[in-house]
This record gives C-alpha cells, sequence and structure tokens, in this order.
C-alpha cells in the first residue's frame, strides 16, 4: 500500500463525512438530494477501493442511481404549491404566504 | 413572518451531540480493539466453494448457503411494495408517466441508454456465476434502465392490469419459493439443491430474481410517484 | 406424509403463511379473506406439532439449505422459540376471525390480508432463526409489514404515526445490525449456537451487545423509547392494533431475551441486568400512569402495553443470579409474554368492536357498554383480569413467578415494582369497567350513534382471547412445562 | 497490511463508518424535516455498510470474506426498499397537512408558519 493510495484513501473518507454532513445540514431540499447522490457515488469509489466490486456495482445503481431517483421525486413533490415548511426554507425571503 | 427553524432547539441538538458522541466512542474503540488478521467464515465458505455449483463466493452465500435470506429479502422489496401501493393508487391504467411532456433530449437519452443497460444487465447476470455481478446487480441496472424509461414518459403502457401488476410484483418471489419448496420433494431440506443441479437452480433462481428485482424497484418508483393528486382525491372520496 | 411433515415442521410453519401472503396479494379481492383463513387453520396444527416434538425430543434443529451453520442458516426451536410460536398462532387465529368480519367489505383495506400473513410468517421465521443476520431480515420483514399495516386507513394520525414508528424501527435494525457486524468482527460467526461458544466480554463483544440493545429497546419500545408506540398502536385499524401490542414487540423483546439469557448472560456487561430492570419499573409506573390519564380507549391500552412492556424487562434482573431464583423468573417472564398477548389482543379487539360501532373510542362516551355490548364488555373486563394479575389469570401465575423469583433472589424490590404495577393497572381497568357496568354516559349524542350489532366473528374472537388468557392460569401447567423445555443453562437450574 | 499512523486501510474505513453513523443519527434527531431524516437514515446504512465491508477487508490476503459483502448486498436492497416506502408515506404526510415533519400541529400552533 502506497503513501498515494493511503492519501486517496484518506481524501475519499474525509470527503465522504463532509459531504455527509453538508447534506444534512443543507437547508434546500433539492441540494441536500443532489449531495447525497454525490455522496453515494462516492460511496460506490469507496467499495472499489475496498475490492469490493460486487457491492461497487449494486451501489451505484441502487444507492446512487434509484433511491435518487426517488428522492429527487419526493423533494419535487414537496417543493410544490403550499408548502410552508419547505419554502420557507427553499426561497429566503418569503415566509409561508407565498401562494396566498 | 418569521422563518422556520429547519433545526431542533438548541437543548435537543446538545443532547443529541452528546448520545452521538457517546456511541461514536464505543463504536470507535469497539473498531480499534478488533484483532488484526481475524478470518472468520471466509475458509469455510472456501472450502465448501465447489459443492455450491458457482464459483463466485459471494453469489454462492446469497444464492445457496444463505439462500434462506435472499428469499426473505425479496419478501422485505414485496412487502415495501405492497406497503407503497396501499399509499398510493394502484387502480390499471391511472398512473400518469411522470412526466407530462417528456424532454426530448431525456427521452432520446432513454432511447439509446435503456438498450444498452439490459445489455449490461444480462452480462452482470451471465458474470455473476465466477465474477462479479449477479442477480442484485443485474436487477438494479434493469430497475435503472425502468426509471429512466418512465422519467422519459415511456412506462406507463407497461402497467396495464392490476393483474399483471401484481404478478410482476410477486412473480419472482413466489417462483424463488416455489424453487425453495420444489427440492424439498427431491428428499432435501428447504433450499437444498440437489446435487448436480445446484447450478442450474441457481442460475434460473438468478434469472428470475432479477427480472423481479427490475420489476419491483420500477414498480417503487412509478407507484410512489404517482401524483398526489390521485392521492388527494382519493383521500376526499374517503371521507 | 407424516413423517415428511415431522422432518419438514420448522420450515412448514414458516411456508404456510409465507406463501399464503403472496398469493392472497395476487389473487386479491375475495379470495383472499379464505386464503387468510386457510392459512391461519393449517397453522393451528402445525404450531401444535412442533410444541409437541419440542417436548420429546428436547429441542429442534432444521439445516435450511442442507449446510448446517455456521455456513448455513438453521431453524432452531427449543421451549422459548415453540412456547412464543404457539401464542402467536392462537392469537394469530383470533385476529384473522376477527378481521373477517371487521375487513368484511372495505375495499380500500384489501392490502390488509397480504401485509398481514407477510407479518405472521416474518414472526414465526423471527422465533425460529437461529442465525443473527437472518434475524435482521426479520426484523425488518416484521416492521415493514407492521408499518404498513399502521398507515393503512391512510387518516392522517395514522399516516404521521406510521411515518415516526417506520424511522424508530429502521433506525432500530441499523442499531442491530451494527452490533451483528462487531459480533462477527469479534467472534468470526453470526450463527447463534458458533457465538455461543465462542462470546467472551471484550471491548467489542460488550460494545456489540450494547448496539444491538439499544436497537432493540427501540424496537420493543421499552421507556424512555416507547415514544412511537402509542400513536403507532392507537392509530392503527384495531386487528393490527392488537397484533403490534401482542406480538410484535415480543418480537424484538426474545431477540433481547436469546442474547442476554441464552448466548451470554447478564454479567457480559457489568449493570445490563440492573439498568434495564430499571427502565422496565419505570416503564411500568409510566405506562400505567399515562394510561390513567387517557380519554381514549385505544390509547388507554396502548399505554397499558408500554407498562406491561417494563414487566418483561424485569426478567434480566431476576435470572441474573441463577439457581432456581432465574429458573422461577424464566416461566414468570414467559408466562406474562404469552398471557399479555392474549390479553391485550383481547383488550385492543374489543376497542376496535367499539369504535367500529359506535364511531368514537372516547371513555367518557361509553357507560353501559356492558348492555349494549355484552360480550365485549365482558371480553375486555376478562381481558382487564389477566392484565391486574387477579387469580385466576395468567397474569396471576406470570406476577406470582416473578414474585417469587425477587423472594428468592433476595432482591426483594422487583416484588414491590409487580405488585405496585398490579395496582396501578387496576386503576385504570377498573376506571374503564366501572363505567361499562354502569348507567349510559353523559354524552348523550354518543349513545344515539349505534350501528347495531357488530358481527359475531369479532365479539366471539375476542372473547374467546379473553377466556383463553384468563385460562392460561388455570390449565397453564402444560405450557410452564413446555417453557422450561431446553431452557438455556442460566435459567435450567431447579424447576419451579 | 500497511499501516499508516497506527491505522490501517480497514480501520480507516470502519472509523469513517462510524463517523457517518453517528453522523445520521445526529441529523435524524435534530432535522424536523422527513425527507431530511430519510437521507439521515441512509448515511447512517451507509456507515454501517463500510463497517461491514472494512471488516471483510481483515482476511488475510488478497480477496475479502464474502460473507459480510453478502450481508451489505442484502442490506442495500432492504434500505432501498425501506426508503421508498419512507419517502411515499412522507409524500402522502405531505398531501394531508401541507407539511413534512412529524408534528405538524406544533408548526401551526406556535405560529411559525402559516399555510398558504
Amino acid at each position: 500500500m502506497t503513501l498515494t493510495s493511503w492519501i486517496f484513501d484518506i481524501v475519499l473518507v474525509g470527503t465522504l463525512v463532509w459531504l455527509a454532513v453538508r447534506v444534512l445540514a443543507e437547508v434546500k431540499l433539492f441540494k441536500s438530494v443532489v449531495l447525497y447522490i454525490a455522496f453515494g457515488l462516492l460511496v460506490a469509489l469507496a467499495w472499489v477501493r475496498l475490492a469490493a466490486p460486487d457491492i461497487a456495482l449494486a451501489e451505484a445503481a441502487i444507492g446512487a442511481g434509484i433511491t435518487g431517483a426517488l428522492l429527487l421525486d419526493a423533494a419535487g413533490h414537496m417543493r410544490g404549491r403550499s408548502q410552508p415548511y419547505a419554502s420557507a426554507s427553499d426561497e429566503p425571503s418569503a415566509g409561508g404566504d407565498m401562494d396566498a | 413572518m418569521p422563518r422556520v427553524t429547519p433545526m431542533s432547539p438548541a437543548p435537543v441538538r446538545i443532547a443529541a451531540a452528546a448520545i452521538c458522541g457517546g456511541f461514536g466512542v464505543l463504536l470507535a474503540r469497539a473498531l480499534l480493539a478488533l484483532p488484526e488478521d481475524e478470518a472468520g467464515l471466509a475458509p469455510l465458505i472456501e472450502t465448501n466453494l465447489e459443492a455450491s455449483g458457482v464459483k463466485h463466493p459471494i453469489t454462492a452465500v446469497l444464492l445457496n448457503f444463505r439462500g434462506y435470506d435472499t428469499m426473505l429479502e425479496i419478501a422485505v422489496l414485496v412487502l415495501a411494495t405492497i406497503g407503497v401501493l396501499s399509499l398510493t393508487v394502484a387502480r390499471p391504467g391511472t398512473w400518469a408517466p411522470v412526466a407530462e411532456q417528456a424532454d426530448p433530449v431525456l427521452s432520446a437519452l432513454a432511447r439509446f441508454l435503456a438498450p444498452i443497460m439490459l445489455v449490461v444487465a444480462g452480462y452482470l447476470l451471465w458474470a455473476g456465476e465466477h465474477a462479479p455481478g449477479g442477480a442484485f446487480q443485474a436487477g438494479s441496472v434493469i430497475g435503472a434502465a425502468g426509471v429512466l424509461l418512465s422519467l422519459s414518459g415511456y412506462a406507463r403502457p407497461v402497467w396495464v392490469t392490476r393483474f399483471a401488476l401484481r404478478a410482476v410484483i410477486a412473480g419472482g418471489f413466489v417462483a424463488f419459493l416455489g424453487v425453495a419448496i420444489g427440492v424439498m420433494s427431491a428428499g432435501g431440506a428447504l433450499l437444498e439443491y440437489p446435487a448436480g443441479s445446484a447450478k442450474t437452480l441457481i442460475v434460473l433462481v438468478e434469472t428470475l430474481l432479477t427480472i423481479s428485482i427490475g420489476a419491483i424497484l420500477v414498480s417503487l418508483f412509478i407507484a410512489s410517484a404517482s401524483p398526489a393528486e390521485e392521492l388527494r382525491r382519493r383521500m376526499e372520496e374517503n371521507r | 406424509m407424516a413423517e415428511w411433515v415431522t422432518t419438514h415442521l420448522p420450515a412448514l410453519v414458516i411456508l404456510v403463511p409465507l406463501t399464503a401472503a403472496p398469493l392472497a396479494f395476487l389473487l386479491g379481492g375475495t379470495l383472499a379473506r379464505p386464503i387468510a383463513l386457510l392459512s391461519a387453520l393449517l397453522s393451528q396444527p402445525l404450531a401444535l406439532a412442533l410444541a409437541f416434538t419440542v417436548s420429546a425430543e428436547g429441542g429442534v434443529r432444521y439445516e435450511i439449505g442442507g449446510w448446517g451453520g455456521p455456513l448455513g442458516i438453521d431453524l432452531v426451536a427449543d421451549g422459548l422459540a415453540a412456547t412464543l410460536i404457539l401464542v402467536a398462532t392462537v392469537v394469530g387465529l383470533g385476529v384473522t376471525v376477527y378481521a373477517w368480519g371487521y375487513f368484511a367489505d372495505r375495499e380500500r383495506y384489501r392490502y390488509f390480508w397480504p401485509l398481514w400473513l407477510f407479518l405472521w410468517a416474518s414472526l414465526y421465521a423471527l422465533f425460529l432463526s437461529g442465525d443473527l443476520f437472518n434475524l435482521y431480515v426479520c426484523l425488518e420483514l416484521v416492521s415493514m409489514a407492521a408499518v404498513a399495516l399502521v398507515g393503512l386507513s391512510l387518516r392522517r394520525d395514522a399516516l404521521l404515526a406510521a411515518m415516526r414508528y417506520m424511522l424508530a424501527a429502521i433506525l432500530g435494525s441499523l442499531f442491530y445490525l451494527l452490533g451483528v457486524a462487531l459480533v462477527y468482527a469479534a467472534f468470526g460467526s453470526i450463527d447463534i449456537a458458533t457465538v455461543r461458544e465462542a462470546v467472551r466480554a471484550d471491548v467489542t463483544g460488550q460494545a456489540a451487545f450494547a448496539l444491538m440493545t439499544v436497537g432493540l429497546m427501540l424496537k420493543t419500545a421499552l421507556f424512555p423509547l416507547h415514544f412511537w408506540l402509542p400513536p403507532a398502536h392507537s392509530n392503527a385499524p384495531s386487528p393490527v392494533s392488537a397484533v403490534l401490542s401482542a406480538l410484535v414487540v415480543k418480537g424484538s423483546f426474545y431477540i433481547l431475551v436469546r442474547m442476554w439469557v441464552d448466548v451470554a448472560d447478564p454479567s457480559f456487561v457489568p449493570g445490563s441486568a440492573a439498568l434495564l430492570g430499571v427502565l422496565g419499573a419505570s416503564a411500568i409506573v409510566w405506562g400505567s400512569v399515562q394510561a390513567m390519564r387517557q380519554e381514549r380507549l385505544k390509547m388507554l391500552v396502548a399505554y397499558s402495553t408500554v407498562a406491561q412492556i417494563g414487566y418483561l424487562f424485569l426478567l434480566f434482573p431476576l435470572v441474573a443470579g441463577g439457581g432456581a431464583a432465574a429458573a422461577d423468573a424464566w416461566v414468570g417472564g414467559m408466562f406474562h409474554a404469552a398471557s399479555h398477548a392474549l390479553a391485550k389482543a383481547a383488550m385492543f379487539l374489543a376497542a376496535g368492536t367499539v369504535l367500529a360501532r359506535f364511531g368514537h373510542d372516547r371513555i367518557a362516551g361509553l357507560g353501559g357498554l356492558s348492555r349494549r355490548a355484552p360480550v365485549t364488555a365482558m371480553a375486555f373486563a376478562l381481558a382487564g383480569v389477566t392484565m391486574m394479575g387477579l387469580p385466576p389469570s395468567g397474569g396471576f401465575v406470570a406476577k406470582w413467578q416473578m414474585i417469587r423469583a425477587a423472594l428468592e433472589s433476595g432482591a426483594w424490590w422487583w416484588a414491590v415494582v409487580v405488585v405496585a404495577g398490579g395496582l396501578l393497572a387496576a386503576v385504570y381497568i377498573f376506571r374503564v369497567v366501572a363505567l361499562f357496568l354502569g348507567r349510559e354516559g353523559a354524552e348523550g349524542e354518543d349513545a344515539d350513534v349505534d350501528a347495531g350489532r357488530s358481527p359475531a366473528t369479532m365479539e366471539w374472537a375476542t372473547l374467546a382471547l379473553a377466556l383463553a388468557a384468563l385460562a392460561l392460569g388455570v390449565l397453564g401447567q402444560p405450557l410452564v412445562e413446555l417453557i422450561g423445555v431446553g431452557a438455556p443453562a442460566l435459567v435450567a437450574g431447579v424447576g419451579p | 497490511m500497511t499501516t499508516f499512523a497506527g491505522l490501517s486501510q480497514t480501520d480507516l474505513y470502519a472509523l469513517a463508518g462510524a463517523a457517518l453513523f453517528v453522523i445520521g443519527l445526529y441529523g435524524l434527531i435534530t432535522r424536523p424535516h422527513l425527507l431530511h431524516k430519510v437521507l439521515a437514515l441512509n448515511i447512517s446504512s451507509g456507515g454501517v455498510f463500510l463497517v461491514l465491508v472494512g471488516i471483510a477487508r481483515r482476511v488475510p490476503g488478497p480477496v475479502p470474506d464474502p460473507l459480510p459483502h453478502a450481508m451489505v448486498l442484502t442490506g442495500i436492497v432492504v434500505t432501498v426498499s425501506s426508503t421508498a416506502f419512507a419517502l411515499a408515506l412522507a409524500k402522502s404526510i405531505y398531501t394531508e397537512t401541507g407539511h413534512a415533519v412529524l408534528e405538524p400541529d406544533d408548526l401551526e400552533e406556535t405560529g411559525e408558519v402559516s399555510r398558504g
């Protein structure tokens, strides 16, 4: 195991943790979801690093692909009209009275 | 109008941080205390690989040694789909395509990618016997292809009748169950493949599972993405 | 044929509802109900046969796939598993018969049957599983089916309760799975029999047990992790509430018992038994006090479940010392699980009949129920007898054994908790029963809304379960013996 | 296995898994929005899977232990099922209450938000 691969591992792991924090700290739903999909792709990379190609394949297709699609759909659904909670988060200017 | 705080109040956050910190320390200590180079069950799996009927150890574990886990896991998938259906509308033909007007770029992309993905899935299924791949991976690629198609408006014609839909969802599980019980008539235990036919049966089960996992993942997506208006209308009908 | 059935008995117990479930889903509509009933009826002789086989042979092991643990997955039945399977089978039949009438012509509840059969099958699978990771899959099956059933009515409160339950259940599973991962890392196996031989109290092993325990406590709704239970159990359709309170919480409790009594013993993590006991005692007090304060019958019954779960956890400090006291506590704890399952199912079903008939379950509006719905009121009162632990009910035998165990081991304070819990239960149950026996409620308008007599299947299934709970006290000796068959070394000391 | 500052590659990923697990746990408790809660659980399960695969890597030799890999594959499928169902529930809740939180009544009572 060379120094380069060590640095790669540490950067990968660091990015994963940082992305996880970002996903949950992000106020806007869509941003959270997009960050999560990026997180999923990096996790797939981690599986490759850990010599787990089977899991990497499944993760890329399921974790990032289908879960991502489901999450995007849900985020879109919840951002629709009269959504005070998310709209307050998504639109910094207005409260919940946007479509009153 | 005050903005909504997207976080819990400070006391909750402090308590949560304390709890999480505690678990973090517990976990870290446990992981660092592990003996280096513990073999686990890997040697045992290696020894029995020959008898499993396949050459790829992960496939051997999933489809033979611990095939029962896999069977129950397909049941989890079926259950989740029934759960999603129970929340949405399962009337025949009421599922609108997710995109009302398909984006031309997206649909061109889907038309281009979907066949390739099917080929990839076929390859993964075939490779699973001796290399990374197998029903899960192949099924999820089919699922992803289906999601792509449904996003570009191609999925609707698939869901013709309610029975066809249910058959697609439960079919893979029922077939797996059928094989699991069927081999009992040959004198073995549940899921005990008769000597010599293990490989054939595993390939059969894997093929069924690939189709079924793919179909379930697509229907999970389509069913859960069914329009909110439908749900709302149904709520009102029930009042 | 008979020989074939005997050979495959543990597998067949699971396979009957597991096959019926997808069939009920596939064929749907009018066929779902008969399929469920057929499955329920087939399960009865199979569960009985399993209990007899376990008694005769001291335990049963079935190697799925013919591999045998630790490579493959084994189904294992000892007295404990056979007892819980028997209980699940009886409660399951009662609930199925009840639901036959309850969901008679409600198209939108058509998913009840496949979900319920899946839940039933996964409970059997859980009780029989001899593998820690397989238990994780079973837990997920149980949770997924249970959550879907809670949300079935699509009412706003039911949806919210289902969501809360779902989040708690997934989190619980993750904690459990993390524990399983550490067990595998530390002891090199996830087969329970192999882990039992290899287990040792090092840092990793203890952390594994701690994580699994937290996850399972969350799933069992042990105070203070019970927050999800009252809304879920009270907002679910009543047959579902019955199953959740009677059986589902016992699924995760069963794994806790396997871990702390069978695989290891409470000394594995110093202080764990006392901690679980204290949480159990707190649950008894907190749940009972909350039950007294409820205005809706189903909420009262749900909080009563929080309290009754507390008794189950007194098992751990009581068996910790081993010997005769542990053997008594073992019988007491498991007997409590059985009698609570029967009685609590009856209570929720009775509440469901009330709700279906009068359109509400406000306790204040249920005065004089014993004249309007005598069978249901009677069933509730009889179930209450078990819940309070009065003789001759099964609840009495359970509490008696626990008190004996506490006194034998010199830990009299647990006996005080048991007695106090019974008194508290008496307060909230007498309050309801007294109303039932009293005059028509003050809320005149409610008396007018009456959908008429409920289907006989509902009323009599409820009464049958309540009577079964009562009968356990008189005719429970075979069950006491079954519980002791192949009992873990810690509690196999001197028989009661 | 080469180590760096006393840590092996296995340890590194397993510890990252532990970190992800608690980050998810923290998010689950503190973020009220249901979508965030579902995301938090997904992150936590990613953490558990990393721990498992990290453990699988401890086997001597280049080929990792296949058993934890099989467990993770099962876990991934279970997770996507429960995510799909949880999201469907969350959307129904949103449709019913206009909010995607567990306690929509509190939001309205405290006057923090008003419905449009």
